[in-house]
């Protein structure tokens, strides 16, 4: 689904991203550790074409995402902090606007079983300035699968939420992966996702420190390589 | 390199003062004055060539996307306001003696007034970004709709004057024009290029230092 | 035809929007109504002093709604990020930039309706007989206005010192613009018919097609990162 | 008519002042990155 090779973001002299290079597949998801400033939502953001890399090559689903970034948008569905909604606007007309400028099928049966899905269906009209955190993202949430997405792109998908919140997306993405979509996960905590996760990489300082499969590490081994390695990037200089 | 178009514009400038204060003769009608037209005119059609090359860079930005045009139409955009400034001070100071006042809402110079307020409003554009990519792509929109609109603004305000007032003054361009003056134009608007030229250069390598560092 | 959902579907959001946070434009109609106080300050008691000044203070009075009500068409997008949201949408963004133009043009053309018939009626200036050419010349102003100013709106949205940035870079470009309509409207005034003020009108529709233009080959530039 | 040297004198004054301190504003720009760019590789 994603192929990224050598991606750079610098800023001036300032690099962001210093050469991250992964491939994932089809029902795959991945979880992006690393800590605040890091560049996790910066190599989140050049994977949703939102920026562009200075150098780097990467493709979405076959796609060049840097020379055809339409084409590989039709796949992306990203949720990120702001989870993308009016709040003026009903939960089924913030639906049905997105979807529209998607280019698909508005019809009311779409929306109300996207709406059923994420358990939104009985506050459908209601405006979204009511709504809690945790509703709001399964707005985000039901858009993306409206949209028909490929590859979901999480950026802190669980802050904010509380516990059965949580527990709600982590099923959630278990459905989305079993459904054959990719995802990707960025976060700084190791409370969630990482159940979900196939694979867990590390960033650090912009570059991926680490790549393994989640089933061949513990928690308590995870926390250590996660202090060891981003200790030593912070102290390197 | 650019020391030498640096020393070839200081000698431009040297033949032009010497052109238009020795060479020129003395102007039938409007006299002494006239002489600051060697500095008038050479300072507008170079604020003008300025701002072609705003046009260029922004449309090669867009294109492209490599700084190196942003970096043309930056340097040319700060390099035309400091022209269209002289233009506008040198026209006022003309003004005063030949039409008895310091301003006049004169066709000419209000559309250069525009000009001057459009891309002064370019500049402060592109210092309130800091992100090079972003400062750029903005600053090419306004670049590109600045100049489209160059003409819209030429032909609104003659219209507009001429509402007001038909047209009896006479601007220095339209006094039949002396050979001998009109070789000091000349000299002074070649002169005026080659210093555009350097200061463009320098400019632009100072904002290619500015990017490496 | 997509493209013509989208533009739409824009359209429908921004205006679905407005009347729901009718709090905005009451404000702008408010403000509408104490420019109207403050010209009437600044110019004295004399009725035809205000009466010859009518057709300057009228698009003063647009020029000044429409810096408020364009400068804030993008705001609402920053909000949650929704501004991302549309630029992951595939497909030509200049049908964004239609959208929201369609929007500010009738945004601007409500406060412009309330601002004539209060003039109107406080400045006792008849506007009611050359009605049919002074909407003319409305229109095309009012697009000019908005092309450039839902342009400059979504690039100054990301800028600091927006509030400011916003109206120093929009009224030169709307020099001509201004200049076209107050001369148009001055004339309309005076009784004179369409015909007098034909080069006016192929002026704004000329500088119209310009900028719309623009806007829709640089939109996706000002959006996109 | 008056010899008006004075409107001469003052417009190409003003025109030689704004253009050496625009020349000179570059020399500086220029002299201070170039100090910087010195600077830098020492320090690391």
């Amino acid at each position: 689904m994603i192929s990224a090779r050598e991606l750079r973001k610098t800023y001036g002299s300032n690099s962001v991203i210093d050469g991250v290079s992964f491939e994932l597949g089809a029902g795959q998801c991945l979880a992006l550790l690393g800590p605040n400033g890091a560049g996790k939502t910066t190599l989140l953001r050049i994977l949703a074409t939102l920026l562009r890399p200075t150098a780097g090559a990467l493709t979405i689903g076959g796609a060049d995402a840097l020379r055809e970034p339409e084409r590989a948008r039709a796949l992306i569905g990203m949720v990120a902090h702001g989870s993308y909604v009016y709040e003026e606007l009903t939960a089924r007309e913030n639906l049905r606007f997105w979807e529209t400028m998607r280019g698909g099928d508005t019809a009311a049966g779409r929306l109300d079983a996207a709406l059923a899905q994420v358990e939104l269906d009985g506050v459908a009209d209601e405006r979204v300035r009511t709504f809690s955190a945790g509703m709001k993202r399964r707005l985000g949430l039901a858009r993306v699968l409206l949209g028909q997405a490929r590859l979901l792109l999480l950026d802190e998908p669980f802050t904010g939420l509380d516990r059965r919140g949580r527990k709600w997306v982590n099923e959630f993405l278990l459905g989305f992966k079993a459904a054959g979509g990719a995802t990707v996960i960025a976060t700084h905590s190791f409370g969630g996702g990482l159940g979900v996760a196939d694979r867990v990489a590390i960033l650090g300082s912009g570059r991926l420190l680490m790549d393994r499969p989640a089933a061949d590490l513990s928690p308590e081994e995870l926390h250590r390589l996660y202090e060891s390695l981003t200790d030593s990037v912070e102290a390197g200089p | 390199m650019i020391r030498v178009l640096g020393w070839l514009a200081v000698l431009g400038l040297v033949a032009g003062l010497a052109a238009g204060f020795g060479y020129a003769p003395r102007e039938a009608v409007q006299g002494n004055v006239q002489r600051i037209m060697y500095l008038h005119v050479p300072a507008v059609l170079t604020a003008y060539l300025a701002f072609a090359l705003v046009l260029a860079g922004s449309i090669g930005y867009l294109a492209t996307r490599r700084s190196g045009w942003d970096r043309l139409a930056a340097a040319a955009g700060e390099i035309g306001v400091l022209f269209t400034g002289l233009t506008i001070v040198s026209g006022s100071i003309w003004g005063k003696p030949t039409w008895g006042t310091w301003w006049t809402w004169d066709a000419r110079l209000t559309s250069t007034a525009v000009l001057f307020c459009v891309y002064v409003g370019y500049l402060l554009l592109r210092s309130l970004i800091e992100d090079p990519e972003a400062r750029a792509r903005y600053a090419a929109v306004v670049g590109i709709l600045g100049a489209v609109n160059i003409p819209i603004v030429h032909f609104s305000v003659k219209w507009w004057r001429a509402l007001h007032q038909p047209s009896t003054i006479l601007g220095p361009e339209r006094s039949p024009i002396d050979p001998a003056i009109g070789l000091a134009l000349f000299v002074n608007w070649v002169a005026f290029t080659l210093l555009f030229a350097y200061f463009l250069s320098r400019r632009m390598e100072i904002a290619r230092l500015e990017e490496q560092t | 035809m997509t493209y013509a959902r989208r533009a739409w579907i824009i359209l429908w959001k921004d205006l679905l929007i407005e009347r729901r946070a009718k709090e905005h434009a009451n404000a702008l109609l408010f403000f509408c109504l104490l420019l109207l106080f403050l010209f009437q300050f600044a110019l004295g008691p004399d009725r035809e002093r205000l009466a010859a000044a009518v057709p300057g203070l009228l698009w003063l009075g647009f020029i000044l709604a429409g810096l408020l009500g364009l400068g804030r068409s993008f705001l609402g997008e920053r909000d949650n990020d929704c501004w991302e949201g549309l630029r992951l949408t595939p497909g030509d963004k200049s049908a964004i930039y239609l959208g929201k133009l369609a929007g500010n043009c009738v945004l601007m053309t409500a406060v412009e309706i309330i601002l004539v018939v209060l003039f109107g009626v406080f400045y006792d200036v008849d506007l009611w007989t050359p009605a049919a050419p002074l909407a003319l010349v409305l229109a095309l102003g009012t697009i000019g206005l908005a092309a450039v100013g839902t342009l400059f709106a979504a690039m100054t949205t990301q800028v600091r010192a927006r509030e400011l940035l916003f109206p120093v870079l929009l009224l030169p470009v709307q020099v001509p613009v201004l200049l076209a309509t107050v001369s148009a409207t001055q004339a309309l005034l005076l009784g004179q018919p369409l015909a007098d003020v034909a080069h006016w009108l192929k002026l704004l529709a000329g500088a119209d097609l310009v900028y719309v233009t623009i806007g829709i080959l640089t939109f996706e530039f000002v959006l996109e990162g | 008519m008056p010899s008006n040297w004075g409107y001469v004198f003052a417009a190409y004054g003003i025109a030689a002042v704004a253009l050496l301190s625009y020349w000179r504003h570059l020399a500086r720009r220029t002299h201070a990155l170039a100090a910087r760019r010195a600077a830098k590789p020492r320090a690391t």
